[in-house]
């Protein structure tokens, strides 16, 4: 059932009344400010907006609704108590600029967020300004860029990554003003430690790794890397994207990391909501700590205070116009303190034996799993290669037909290094049944493939639209609707 | 499951961490809560915040939310939903968006919007990167930026571009507003933009028209800062002069996003078409099934970083696409009428605001035309008086001795539709108290 | 897709951890008190309750989702801000036997809906305890049967019903120990006067109407009528359930009625959920007041206190064992004070309208609308007898298909007297597209009704299930489920 | 639209009501407010009675609601539906009711449930019809209701099934449960059923096996009224003596439902199968469709009210779903073992209430075995008490003089888990501090 955009459910004048005032007085405005025409917005009412958005939502799947395995994500459940108390009056109607005296409870909220972030990252100091993980790898990238400005070393400009890195690393470093460098991975998944020695130099600012990696097993090397890439005088960036896999577990400090940043959305559960909001968090060990984006949350006897440039001079300044996703920080300290220490150590218990048994599983059934030697992590790679080449049935193939049996497509085509890949991430909320399933439906999609191809050529069907012509999308741009006449 | 993957107990499986590197024991967080406790703790907490009365705008605003603005954003088929990538299992998410670029299309009066970016502060930093990769006209790595736009926009902007060796330069204020002479003085010379708040951060109305035209005379874009609220009511940057601003920027917080303590909010952005291509952020666009049936798709992703890598137009993955459906849920629900009645009642409470601190001995307002934000002078330091009220659970405003002290002892005052007569008079009443306690003291 | 059933989803041992508290001690009770085997509750984590009931949610038609003309029940929109508002701590948390002094916001709350509803139904007092309609009509005739007795009257144990009655009106009488007599309604829709002439006498206790009827018109004799029932003694019960229609335009207490109940779920837009709850109030002229059923709230000074038998030694006691649907009566409450006086009238106004426009459409169409020389009330009945008789398909047959459309079915086969009956009722909350689309979609099944009969016998199709079995359901009876084994 | 319909104006559409009847005036009710306005009012009317720590129990008990539980209940798909009248279009409805009547079968140790009643009181009410006329051995209109009995239930049922000529007639207590003795007395006597309540409206434990079997043995049934909260522990009617009880009935309210002022809630009520077709209320069965596909729907319509209208087992129609939604995701969530715990922390509770009080001078608890409820004597009348503690904002319990003069001047209390230790020192401290200022005046 497709639902009509909702300009096509307009019919003019019509308001849901109550949501605005009662016709206010003409503005004292001179005319040449105003508006001539009266912007196109839908005129409806609050039972159309109603059915609209609830029918639209329902056209999506989402972690409450199917199993989503998205690698690299992380889409676990997201616990409704952590939105609901979020929510409360208290924190959703505070005022930025309340005065810290007025936000007491939420600095205190922030402080041991804080606290609990040294924790888990071993890290010395964190800042939870930055938006998302780029953000956060933005942030990490310029504190290594002033940590060398600050020493009078200006030629350190180049970021060592990894070839299997998210496409946000690079691109960060594009950003910082900085060029990528990128280095190869070995065939058993850890980074190649002879290119890593030739890549560093006099020029290197830093690397950015996940550990464990986006191909998901963990860096062996790390040890030694840091020592590589510290002894050119570079520091180590953690990109903690896939810090479910290790919590309460290993500490990146304890690998050698300088800085780090979490995605709170992914390890720390809060909404992904169709693509955010999210929180990157930052933490540096003491070498950093001065250049950390402000404002900070610092103690003051027994108050919570703001620390900022002025107590930060050397800070990188402000990533947010206020203090970051204050929200979604609040979400994620709820779902930390529901966990608690062992909450944690359960999370990387559950995500590993979930993503191993599949893995195992999946191998069994005569996948081609990517590093098969290898432990995954909370993911793994399998790749199609060999049934693309025997049917023509290729990764994307396989995803658009998961979608017809309920579940949700993994991570498609990334890493960039393994050919027809999916990087399967079944989180630890996930029950064995749901893997049991999911397994199946790669199994039989893997049948079908030989037995009747054109069939999985032609998923999904069971979906609210078939395959999209993208072509079209991009050379015919319909970006904004108008109406016929236009 | 242990024995399928030929392990004795889940220790094994993180083997392959160095030993030297794992804990094999972690408490150094708390003891975990059930949630009743951790309900109880969190309401103790959000008491404590609760209550105040505030008259604080400087680019968060408090307007009515109907309820199902968040009744329906956070169902779990929105809320735990990640960004498109498959677009059969994601055409709810995908034509919200849809439906929001529409919206902020016609708002702002340009042609193409963005899915959004962390908020208005970046928003603008991005802007200001997209100009001068997308500016053909000019060479320049340097942008004018009025000192009428938000100070901590350009803070945040400042910090974002210098890494790739942009720089800011400040334009001015004459009178209130962005200094129109002083542009002019800079005729000739290259910069890829200009940028302009309407209104202002003081609340006060430029001459857009002019100042537009005069950019654009000069080769330079035109990059512009709206409070989309008070686009119901004002002329949108696509109007702005002989051509229309090129792109405009923002904090979409005002529409049906609670102020929520600074975040999540979220930064729009909208282009003309020509420059599409230098736009940072995931677009959707609609097009059609193998059965021709109409469809949505993110699409012109040739953009981003996941395909294009340290080539990309930003490095921005998640943005704030809740907040998005949520404010495309809000527009739907006021529509334009809604919206601009939200609008002329803020502007019309202000005004009686301004009137009632203006007539209270050592205060005076200082600019006349204003949208719902607007300047007071005080005889006296500003600090002290925001504390006093304060502790009354009032919040005064934004003090601007620090980023404008051209102004004086100024304070920033915001009376949104939310603040009702009473609130007024009540805030008038306690700040002429406190006053007066002051002069005693 | 279907979604088994939650207990096969169980696994032993698996618990949505942090709901309840860790191990308490062992009770001091004694064995013989305690329970041998553990209950057989599903055995799931928080994510697979989620899912589980979200994607049931998703197997239902409701008002947010789908146009929902079902006759009689006025499906109308229900603000999402009354739930919101009703939820508060102060309110949802309020101990139903905490002081009055801890409860004066919620009694004001009351008192001012006793008032608001006083004036929509012109009565002199209301009781607000009665938890449905159909104990609003069991309270109503009680006190009917209770003032009899008080005048000694004791033979009155007849109650007058039309035969389009809802079903709640005869059984009702039964349940106070009355005889329910029918009577016939006239071919116009209206009663015929000469039976009720007949029917009265020294047995009535009063009649039992709804006006507008659930024939969808409006009873223009009620004067008469209740002329008739008074000068035999008897009193006049108004069903409120179609309230809507008048609402702000005629008094119920004005057509002679002595009593009244109203379905706040009905007219005053609280949830329907699936089944309930529901409120229903009932009103008294001051004959009856003494016989209301407690508490009332009622007004000291500026204080609000609960009126109990203690003041009312001739009620007719309690309904409930606390004070009937407390939260209902909250949403109901905001939704009154969010429409106001001049809301009201558009409600009766906008519901008129849309009913009347639909059965002309309707009619000009070529449909048998039961009443063609009658207004429509907010609601009307069209009759497939013709259809049924030319081709087979009958008034489930269309109920069925409409399915098919994203409509939600018609009341269908009530009331009784109309052969073939679609009861219809649009409410005053949707749209002329939404009525057009209807009115489309009748059209084309019963042209497809002729054309293609099977198809529409074979409908529905794009339902989770298809037509079921209700006779198994009846005669093999599975009411709960037990593991296969079992 | 008018054009269609024929008529000039929406006036007209109210021709057929007699001008004698019609209104063109209605101001009688106050004038519409916005959102905003309401949103005010009713959250400073609601916090007006936030902030009390109850320790009354009496058949409403405040326990942890899971947020998942409401946050599902009230999606709109599920507040928003009707009965599930049509059910191709209700599955979720149906499905949902099914698993509720499995869980309360499995809970009650008996058959069939039916898809809820109004509320603890009604549905002791409907019992008691349903045993007269489901039992075939018995000819009679009178039915033992024992003391123990929730007193509002007795006094609710008493005035529902006077109307038909049923009489509830009282069994006794005999230290604090019901007495045996008392019932034995009556042996070879008619009555339709005895009724019993496990645990007791005070908190004590009934002798439930020897009560029924001697109700059996008289060719009675019996009707256990008990708490679903603690049958997570407590033995199950079906369990009861040799045979079981025949019918179990009460409140659904500690089953994921805010204490919310007395209501919405839900009266539950589950029986042998034998006796099904006498049960009030909807029933859900599982069927096949035309494919074979398993499918639910309501079924045995024929004992309701839109059937069989005067001859219905019951008038009930309107009943109360959206709570059965809600107690069937509590129940999920909480599991057998997290309703186990439930059960066990409050007893655990009150036993600590019990004996902090009982510590006080002038305090004794009377009954040494009972649940999670408890009766507390005083050496002075109750109510002065209970007034001071609730200026306090602490809620006493509830005072037993009027429905039980035998037990003194009594209170019952009950300390859920939601009552932490200190809440109860709290309260504690707060009574002995209170019945110190009495003894002083
Ligand atoms: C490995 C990795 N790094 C970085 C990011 C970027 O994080 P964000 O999307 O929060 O900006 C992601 C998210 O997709 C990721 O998977
Ligand atoms: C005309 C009429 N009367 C009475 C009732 C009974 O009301 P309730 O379902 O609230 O018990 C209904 C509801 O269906 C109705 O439509």
């Amino acid at each position: 059932m497709s639902e009509p955009v909702i300009f096509e459910l307009s019919a003019p004048g019509r308001r849901a009344p109550g949501h605005a005032p009662a016709q206010p007085p003409a503005p004292s405005l001179s005319a040449k400010w105003l508006r001539r025409e009266a912007p196109r917005l839908p005129e409806v009412s609050e039972l159309q907006v109603v059915r609209h958005f609830t029918r639209l939502s329902q056209l999506n799947f989402s972690i409450d609704t199917q199993f989503y395995p998205l690698g690299s994500c992380t889409m676990k459940y997201n616990p409704k108590v952590c939105n609901r108390l979020a929510m409360l009056p208290g924190f959703a109607e505070r005022h930025p600029f309340s005065p810290a005296g007025n936000a007491q409870g939420y600095l205190e909220c922030m402080f041991e967020l804080q606290e609990m972030l040294k924790a888990v990252t071993g890290m010395q100091a964190i800042s939870l300004t930055p938006m998302a993980g780029a953000q956060g790898e933005f942030a990490g990238v310029a504190m290594i860029r002033a940590y060398h400005e600050a020493r009078g070393d200006h030629e350190r400009l180049e970021i060592i990554v990894p070839d299997a890195a998210h496409g946000t690393n690079p691109a960060t470093a594009t950003m910082c003003g900085c060029s990528a460098i990128e280095i190869p991975t070995r065939p058993d998944g850890d980074v190649d430690l002879d290119a890593l020695r030739q890549a560093v130099g006099p020029r290197t600012a830093g690397i950015m790794l996940t550990n464990p990696s986006t191909l998901g097993v963990f860096e062996r090397q790390i040890t030694e890397i840091a020592g590589i890439v510290h002894a050119a005088g570079g520091l180590l960036y953690y990109d903690g994207a896939n810090l479910n896999a290790i919590l309460g577990r290993a500490l990146p400090a304890d690998m050698g990391f300088d800085v780090i940043h979490i995605n709170l959305h992914k390890t720390f559960s809060t909404p992904h909501g169709g693509g955010g909001p999210g929180s990157g968090v930052v933490g540096v060990n003491a070498r950093l700590e001065p250049f950390l984006p402000v404002p900070v949350v610092g103690r003051d006897g027994d108050r919570f205070v703001w620390l900022t440039e002025v107590d930060r001079p050397q800070s990188i300044g402000r990533l947010s116009t206020f203090m970051g996703n204050a929200g979604i920080l609040l979400r994620a300290y709820v779902y930390m303190r529901l966990l608690g220490a062992q909450g944690m150590r359960r999370v990387s218990e559950f995500a590993t034996l979930n993503a191993n048994y599949l893995m195992r599983r999946l191998a069994a059934a005569g996948f081609d799993v990517a590093f098969p030697e290898r432990r995954a992590s909370h993911e793994f790679i399998i790749s199609l290669r060999r049934t693309a080449r025997d049917t023509g049935i290729n990764a994307m193939d396989f995803a658009k037909a998961l979608l017809d049996h309920g579940v949700h497509a993994p991570t498609t085509y990334f890493p960039l290094l393994v050919p027809e890949c999916l990087l399967i991430e079944p989180t630890e909320t996930e029950s064995r049944q749901e893997l049991d399933a999911f397994a199946a439906a790669l199994i039989e999609i893997r049948d079908q493939a030989h037995s009747d191809p054109d069939a999985i050529k032609a998923a999904p069907v069971t979906t609210p639209v078939r395959r999209l012509d993208d072509v079209r999308a991009a050379r015919q741009l319909d970006l904004a609707w108008r109406p016929a006449a236009e | 499951m242990l024995r399928v993957i030929g392990v004795d107990d889940t220790e094994q499986l993180f083997d392959e961490i160095p030993a030297a590197l794992r804990i094999d024991k972690f408490d150094a967080v708390p003891a975990g809560l059930g949630e009743a406790d951790v309900t109880r703790l969190m309401r103790a907490r959000a008491a404590q915040d609760e209550g105040t009365v505030s008259f604080i705008g400087a680019g968060a605003y408090e307007h009515h939310i109907p309820a199902v603005v968040w009744d329906i954003a956070t169902r779990g088929e929105f809320y735990s939903a990640y960004t498109p990538y498959q677009a059969e299992a994601s055409q709810g998410t995908l034509q919200v968006i849809y439906e929001y670029q529409s919206m902020m299309a016609s708002l702002t009066g340009l042609d193409v919007s963005n899915a959004s970016l962390y908020d208005g502060a970046t928003a603008f930093a991005e802007a200001c990167l997209m100009a001068v990769r997308g500016n053909r006209r000019s060479k320049s790595r340097q942008i004018l930026v009025s000192r009428s736009v938000h100070p901590l926009y350009r803070a945040v902007a400042r910090g974002i571009v210098a890494g790739q060796g942009i720089e800011l330069v400040e334009l001015p204020l004459g009178d209130g507003r962005t200094d129109v002479a002083a542009l002019e003085a800079l005729d000739g010379q290259d910069f890829a933009a200009v940028c302009l708040q309407q209104p202002t951060f003081i609340g006060t109305l430029d001459d857009v028209d002019t100042l537009t035209d005069r950019a654009h005379a000069n080769g330079r874009f035109v990059i512009a800062i709206c409070n989309p609220t008070s686009l119901a009511i004002l002329r949108p940057p696509g109007d702005w002069g002989e051509q229309g601003a090129d792109i405009a920027c923002g904090e979409g917080q005002p529409l049906g996003i609670p102020v929520s303590g600074g975040g999540p909010y979220f930064g729009y952005m909208v282009c003309r078409s020509a420059i599409v291509r230098q736009m940072p952020g995931r677009i959707v666009g609609r097009t059609v099934d193998v059965d021709g049936k109409p469809g949505f798709t993110l699409t012109l992703q040739a953009r981003e970083q996941h395909i294009r890598r340290s080539k990309a137009t930003s490095n921005i993955c998640t943005n704030q696409g809740l907040m998005v459906t949520a404010a495309t849920i809000y527009l739907s629900v006021l529509g334009s009428e809604g919206l601009r009645r939200t609008a002329l009642q803020c502007h019309a409470n202000t005004r009686r605001l301004a009137g009632a601190l203006g007539a209270i001995d050592g205060v005076s307002v200082v600019f006349d035309e204003f949208f719902h934000e607007a300047v007071v002078q005080f005889d006296r330091p500003v600090a002290p008086l925001i504390a006093a009220l304060a502790e009354q659970n009032i919040l005064a405003g934004y003090d601007l001795a620090a980023d404008y002290p051209e102004l004086g002892q100024a304070l920033l005052v915001c009376a949104t539709e939310m603040r009702s007569a009473a609130d007024i008079d009540a805030y008038a009443a306690a700040l002429q108290s406190v006053m007066h306690d002051s002069e005693a003291a």
